[in-house]
């Protein structure tokens, strides 16, 4: 017996169990299901799927995306935060419940906005045919789609803490005269960084995994224009299922990558700030 | 640097904070915002740093009009509450910011900085601290780097808000005093922000008394104590407690016996203020119920008296019979404030007895 | 003393923290560039064809059966997933054991798997020849994939993160004083969780289920492979839109999405407002 | 004429695998001429939603998709001429292909023809005429046989699809969608496919054990070809998109093409592999996909109807 | 019901927060436990209550040991010291919590439970808070509701943990003061923890003061300011400075003159502990400069000094002038408590002036 409102083990043991058992079930079982298939017929078929051009294109295309999308966001959710968290003007809630809206749209429906705005049959679509500028079933579609599907993911995890730290700090530097741009750079991000490098590598993971939205604005052209995920429906959808699961899996694994440097960055965030990070 | 507060009103959502305040600080003095939870203090310290704005009224510091000077130029050196210390800046990073930061053709060299950032943490006492990081350091050391941190902006002004609050009893103590020695020594204008009235007697040349944003008393402490100007400030300063009388056909009718009638108030409610020394109180078969006794070495004893419901804290005068807890006590007044409820004020002095009474 | 009185009142009050223009320049440019532009077009186009046009769109059996299924199954998937979610935030939070780490970071998986992946996935798993669908389907008869039951156990892999990370910063905020205080008065653990630890995480869940609900209203990916896609059955409400501009009919695809968007716009400001109701005498 | 050209062949589903050989071929034939070798690319999707891509902006040179109507709905917009269909020979179906009965090895439900579909207890896979271009073919197969029956009418007819599509569990949004259902998940008796994809299956699925069963009655389906006239005069592609689909006539091509199960417009390069069946056409029995398609598929069609709370 | 804390030890990952603990609380009896930051309190609290568990030593609460019996058995009443209220309970919830867990048999009917309700609001008096939540009540409420939902539980035992630090200065004194009149009339056997020893001497009839887990003193407020036990509660009770000072050849050294040399110590170091009242200073030229002048009415005036880098308060005997802030004073000692390094303790006199001091 040690502090009055531990738990009786086995009600603990009990629950950690059932946790583990939903997590295994609703969790990792379609991880695992996606190694599984991957590795069927052994490492090398899956290897040669990871290998082909058009698959090698696809990574290309998935981490020129993210690098596009994932800083907008960053950079957007920063000011977001700032202006939320550190600002004073009406409509603050109505702010914070715009940058969470993207969370309540159907991805089907963020690529379908795109398509009504720059299709050809949409508002700004025969501008641009007459300027010659594609939007669409290209790089800017892409990345417009998965900007709007990632975008809360930032601005969500670093308005709470910074509305939650304060800004006592960053008056103080303003008082020893520090500009907006030393105070965000030397007091503010240093403030947020493990949250806000946790909010990036949600956004990046996310962003590198969108099918809904990016499949209504890619044009699905083999080695152009698939990105990874895409890539794994082509391959799915020619019967090469090991293939597909492999290109799948690798994906899978750079999000678990991901979520890894995620707990990793907090775990040592924790330490750093003695357990107030 | 003279500061010069003048009809300055702040209002959050129509509740005013601040209340047509006017106050002028002399250079090299140490003055204290002194006032209950509330009343505004921290408000008027944020809009004299530039970190807030006034409705109404203007601020000037050595003559200047601050409306449009920006917080990062006043120059005006704050020590926050809880500090707001940079966590993730080691303690001479913290002390070296505001040197650091400033624009590139005032900026000393890097040299010069550390020159500077040693001799801060010298002359608040904590040079071996340099490398650690304000999460390392006990609530006085922090405080210490606050105030090296505010200082090396060589500020014109420092404002301080309740630096004390968070320490320890004993460590509050000590660490209050020698602020006021680093003040002494250096000579810059302070104004300090306080809701311990001690901290503020003790310290401060001159106390400004807030109640509910506006400005009750700004005078010496020795003034407060003797001159209280409303009943606001007789109850807050010193350990005075209020007892409801009244003027009756011209005489004083009130529950303590001993105090001469004012000259010339009408008949109405007064309210007394009474400090412990100037209640008597002795064993003996008197109207007020002991509720302890304060031990006390070498002072007079002082007890906690019951009297009507109102607790009182009065003193026994030496050789005179110390009254057991829970027996009775008898009382006397040697002396009290009255307000009138006309705002008329009067220091009443021991007088006659009225017959009922019973002197010890 | 100030000079003018129309000055005293301002749009945006003064204030010393610097660069509020910016960032509220810089967040209404993301803002409206990336979502709100976008968003009107969707708002203004199902209008072309008039009100009685959208009128019948949304009142088709099909898209009334969809708007059934989708607010439905997200509803009870959002509804599973809370218990499970609050049990994951409670043991991750609460209790010290090897892998809890491993579980902590589990809990985003499916913000990172791919959906389409997941879906593909969960057919496999929850077919009737796959891992878990042959056991159920030999034990229980159930059957799983290719019915709304199938459409609910992949709305609930996806909700399950939004509702685990909601309740687990509360969860960690919890004071334990409240709890201790529980037990000095005489309660039993059981006593103190249910009357004092799941009123205090209340809020958090409800808000936890809307966001999960939203999601999950939205969701394609990782559904149309497990559904089934049967019209008035299995059919979701994206799958409709999708349905629809095959079709070319773009106002049509539009005025669906427009609903579905304000139909969870509105279920999130009911949820808000419970949400509000229950945090009584609360700042 | 020295920098290599692209194109781009918005395509559906089925033909990735005959058009990657395809371009094999026309690469050499075209670096024959003396011509540059062209960068060609393909893209591939449910019919419907590559026509709506192309509307919506996909830059292709050609389209070769599984209906005529998805090309109409693109001349619709003007992208290309409306009398499309007349410039290639052959209705611009340079091959074709029929609706046939993937079932499981031994054909256990003994299903032989359509009546044999409609029996109690039989499971029928197919897509969502809604979303796939395949699944099209296999209502209006079904249609256009109840409408030759004795005392057949529109009314049985519908009677019939209804009947069709009450006994189908699973509506994937594709062909391919349809047959990993099938294959893969073991859902239903029997897939509606088209001929192609069920020999592409016995190919890709061996260990299976799937039979292809041939009614002797069927649709002939007639996917068509077009160059997207507006693409190729932005893009200056003309003569290779047209060299593109002409050389989808020549022998090389047809043979091919009946590699991949899709019936050669020249019998020669068939190879016998094709057995002989009696195909109906969409414009004799509907009057053109036009009219197939507004009064089957559109909404509130037939197929609406079939789905409607007491329309079945 | 008497408390026995016998040998209680508790110790966090090697480091002793706890180091044997023994102490007696009668039946009736206000304790208070005293002590700096850090130095246990609170966890001797969370052992009584049942919170925590010793690693070693025994518990007993009315004889019986409570090594087996949990939190929710003890019948402890515990006001904690942020409250611990129930935030989504209303103030009435709040208090009927105790009474409505009970199990089914024990647990009175809902009007009997309404009833004991408003009893307990009325006894902490604040009957007219019962359908408010907690978020809406002021710190001074907060911790009345805190009592009341304690008291409902009929505890044998009150512990109570630094229950008025989150107050205002006003209102604390008071609230302090009503605490101990609820005391004295339910009688109910009271632990109070606190780190301000003000607080301790007014309230308690015995103060066990806590030295780094350890116990330094538990005895009757006068005892400890006039017979400290250890030098470290000789420093921490009463406002006493510490100098260092030695005995030499037999003689006191000390920078500070007038007092006699303990009888029979060994030549050595000695630290002095002078309370304000036992150091007298005049204005005149002495060693002492004056750091500042306490303002004070009635009362003696109190000064601060500074001698040899450190600072001590010193008293101005009636009729004697008063120095100047800045000025030099004169000083000489009344009495003092001396410690020797071995632990001898002594109570210094008025003695003989050596012949280098000058008396005022
Ligand atoms: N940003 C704000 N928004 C709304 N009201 C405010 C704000 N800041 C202060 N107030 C209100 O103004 C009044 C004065 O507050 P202020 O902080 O100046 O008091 P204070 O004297 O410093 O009190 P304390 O001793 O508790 O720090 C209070 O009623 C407070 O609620
Ligand atoms: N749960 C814990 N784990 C580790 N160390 C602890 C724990 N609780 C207390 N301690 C340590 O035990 C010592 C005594 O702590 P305790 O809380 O009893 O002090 P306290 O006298 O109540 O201090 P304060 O006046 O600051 O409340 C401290 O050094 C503290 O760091
Ligand atoms: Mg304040
Ligand atoms: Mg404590
Ligand atoms: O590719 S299909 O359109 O036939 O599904």
């Amino acid at each position: 017996m040690r502090e009055a409102t531990r738990d009786p083990t086995w009600l603990s043991a009990g629950l950690i169990g059932l946790a583990v058992l939903i997590a295994l079930v609703v969790l990792v079982l379609p991880l695992a299901a996606v190694f599984t298939e991957a590795l069927r017929r052994g490492w090398e078929p899956a290897w040669e799927a990871i290998t082909d051009p058009d698959a090698i294109s696809a990574m290309y295309l998935t981490l020129l995306v993210a690098a596009i999308a994932v800083p907008v966001n960053t950079i957007g959710g920063i000011a977001g935060a700032w202006a939320v968290a550190r600002c004073d003007f009406p409509g603050r809630r109505l702010l914070v419940t715009l940058i969470e809206l993207p969370f309540s749209v159907s991805p089907v429906i963020s690529g379908l906005v795109y398509v009504l705005l720059f299709g050809a049959q949409g508002y700004f679509g025969p501008w641009l045919q007459a300027h010659d500028i594609q939007i669409l079933f290209a790089l800017p579609g892409l990345v417009l789609a998965t900007i709007f599907v990632t975008f809360p993911f930032v601005a969500r995890t670093l308005i709470p803490l910074m509305q939650e730290q304060g800004q006592a700090e960053e008056e103080a530097a303003l008082t020893l005269g520090a500009n907006t741009a030393q105070i965000l750079w030397h007091v503010t991000l240093p403030k947020i960084r493990w949250a806000l490098l946790a909010g990036i590598l949600l956004c990046n993971a996310r962003a590198m995994g969108e099918f809904g939205a990016v499949a209504v604005v890619s044009g699905h052209i083999r080695g152009e224009t698939n990105t990874m995920p895409l890539h794994v429906e082509i391959l799915y959808n020619e019967y090469q299922f090991v293939g597909a699961f492999a290109v799948a899996a690798l994906l899978a694994l750079l999000g678990l990558v991901t979520l890894g440097a995620k707990t990793a960055l907090e775990l040592l965030s924790r330490q750093r700030m003695g357990g107030h990070a | 640097m003279s500061v010069r507060i003048a009809g300055v009103s702040r209002r959050f959502s129509g509740q005013a904070a601040l209340d047509d305040v006017s106050l002028e600080v002399a250079t090299g003095e140490f003055a204290a915002l002194l006032g209950p939870s509330g009343s505004g203090k921290t408000t008027l310290l944020r809009v004299l740093a530039g970190l807030d704005f006034p409705d109404d009224g203007r601020i000037e510091i050595a003559g200047t009009d601050m409306a449009r000077v920006p917080a990062r130029e006043r120059q005006v050196g704050v020590v926050f509450q809880h500090y707001a210390l940079f966590r993730h800046m080691s303690v001479a990073e913290n002390v070296a910011f505001g040197l650091k930061v400033r624009p590139r053709a005032r900026r000393p060299d890097s040299a010069e900085i550390n020159r500077r950032v040693r001799e801060l943490l010298e002359l608040v006492q904590i040079p071996e601290l340099a490398a650690r990081f304000p999460d390392q350091c006990s609530g006085g050391q922090r405080q210490r780097i606050a105030l090296a941190r505010a200082l090396a902006i060589e500020p014109r002004l420092l404002l301080l808000d309740e630096p004390f609050a968070a320490l320890d009893a004993v460590v509050r103590k000590e660490v209050r005093r020698w602020v006021r020695g680093l003040h002494d020594r250096l000579g810059i204008t302070t104004i300090l922000v306080t809701h311990d009235q001690e901290e503020a007697l003790e310290l401060a040349d001159r106390v400004a008394v807030l109640e509910r944003g506006r400005l009750a008393q700004f005078a010496a402490p020795a003034t407060l104590l003797a001159e209280p100007a409303t009943a606001f400030v007789a109850g807050f300063i010193g350990e005075a407690c209020a007892i409801p009388a009244r003027i009756l056909h011209g005489r004083l009718d009130s529950p303590i016996p001993g105090l001469s009638t004012p000259a010339g108030w009408h008949d109405g409610a007064v309210r007394l203020f009474l400090r412990p020394h100037e209640l008597l109180a002795e064993a003996g078969d008197g109207p007020a119920l002991v509720r302890m006794i304060h031990p006390s070495l070498g002072a007079a004893t002082r007890v906690v008296l019951e009297l009507d419901g109102h607790t009182l804290e009065a003193t026994v005068p030496p050789g005179a019979a110390v009254p057991e807890r829970g027996g009775r006590a008898a009382i006397r007044a040697s002396g009290a404030i009255a307000f009138a409820e006309d705002g008329m004020r009067a220091r009443l002095v021991a007088g006659n007895l009225p017959a009922h009474a019973s002197a010890p | 003393m100030s000079t003018a009185p129309l000055l005293r009142r301002p749009f945006l009050r003064r204030q010393a923290l610097p660069g509020r223009g910016l960032a509220l320049g810089v967040t209404l440019m993301w803002l409206g560039g990336f979502i709100l532009i976008p968003l009107a077009a969707l708002a203004l186009r199902p209008w072309e064809k008039g009100l009685p046009a959208i009128w019948e769109v949304l009142t088709e059996p099909r898209v009334l059966a969809g708007f059934r299924l989708s607010f439905g199954a997200s509803a009870l998937a959002a509804l599973i997933a809370a218990p499970l979610g609050l049990l994951l935030a409670w043991v991750i939070t609460r209790y010290r054991f090897p892998g809890r780490r491993s579980l902590d970071a589990l809990i985003d998986l499916p913000f990172a798997l791919p959906t389409a992946v997941a879906g593909l996935a969960m057919t496999a798993i929850f077919a009737n020849n796959g891992w878990v669908g042959s056991l159920l389907e030999g034990w229980f008869g159930w059957k799983i994939a290719f019915t709304p039951a199938g459409v609910v156990v992949a709305l609930v892999f996806v909700s399950l993160p939004f509702i685990a990370r909601t309740v687990e910063p509360v969860l960690r905020d919890l004071p334990r004083e409240a709890e201790e205080a529980a037990a000095t008065l005489g309660a039993t653990r059981l006593q103190t969780i249910r009357r004092v630890v799941l009123p205090a995480l209340l809020p958090a869940l409800i808000t936890g289920f809307g966001l999960g609900f939203a999601r999950a209203v939205g969701e394609y990916g990782s559904v149309i492979f497990i559904a089934g896609n049967m019209p008035m059955v299995s059919e979701i409400l994206p799958l409709l839109i999708v349905v629809k501009l095959e079709q070319f009919d773009y106002a049509g695809a539009a005025a669906i999405g427009l609903a579905m968007l304000l139909a969870a716009f509105l279920i999130l400001l009911a949820l808000n407002l419970l949400q509000h109701g229950l945090r009584r005498g609360r700042p | 004429q020295s920098a290599p050209q692209q194109l781009l062949n918005v395509s559906y589903d089925p033909t990735r695998e005959f058009y990657r050989e395809y371009h094999t071929a026309f690469t050499a034939f075209w670096a024959a001429q003396g011509h540059p070798r062209p960068r060609l690319s393909a893209s591939h999707g449910g019919s419907g939603r590559q026509a709506r891509a192309v509307i919506d902006g996909l830059a292709a040179d050609v389209v070769t998709l599984a209906l005529a109507y998805d090309i109409d709905e693109i001349a619709e917009r003007g992208l290309l001429s409306k009398e499309w269909q007349r410039r290639l020979p052959d209705n611009s179906s340079p091959y074709t292909s029929t609706i046939v009965f993937l079932v499981r090895r031994g054909n256990p439900k003994a299903l032989r023809d359509w009546p044999d579909l409609l029996k109690q207890g039989v499971s029928v896979i197919t897509p969502n005429p809604k979303t796939s271009g395949g699944a099209r073919w296999n209502y209006l197969a079904l249609w256009a046989w109840a409408l030759r029956q004795p005392g057949g009418t529109e009314a049985t007819a519908e009677q019939a699809v209804a009947q069709l599509f009450r006994q189908v569990p699973v509506l994937d949004t594709g062909a391919r969608g349809s047959t990993t259902t099938f294959v893969q998940r073991g859902q239903g008796d029997v897939l509606l496919a088209w001929e192609n994809e069920a020999h592409l299956a016995l190919k890709e699925f061996p260990q299976a054990g799937l039979e292809i069963v041939y009614p002797p009655f069927s649709i002939l389906a007639e996917p068509p070809v077009a160059v997207v006239d507006q693409n190729v005069e932005r893009r200056g592609t003309r003569a290779l998109a047209e060299a593109y689909l002409q050389h989808l006539y020549s022998d090389e091509a047809q043979r091919l093409a009946a590699k991949h199960f899709y019936r050669p417009r020249q019998q020669a390069a068939a190879g016998g592999q094709f057995p002989a069946i009696e195909l109906a056409t969409v414009d004799t029995v509907f009057g053109g996909w036009g009219r197939a398609q507004a009064t089957h598929f559109n909404d509130g069609g037939v197929f609406d109807r079939i789905y409607r709370p007491g329309g079945r």
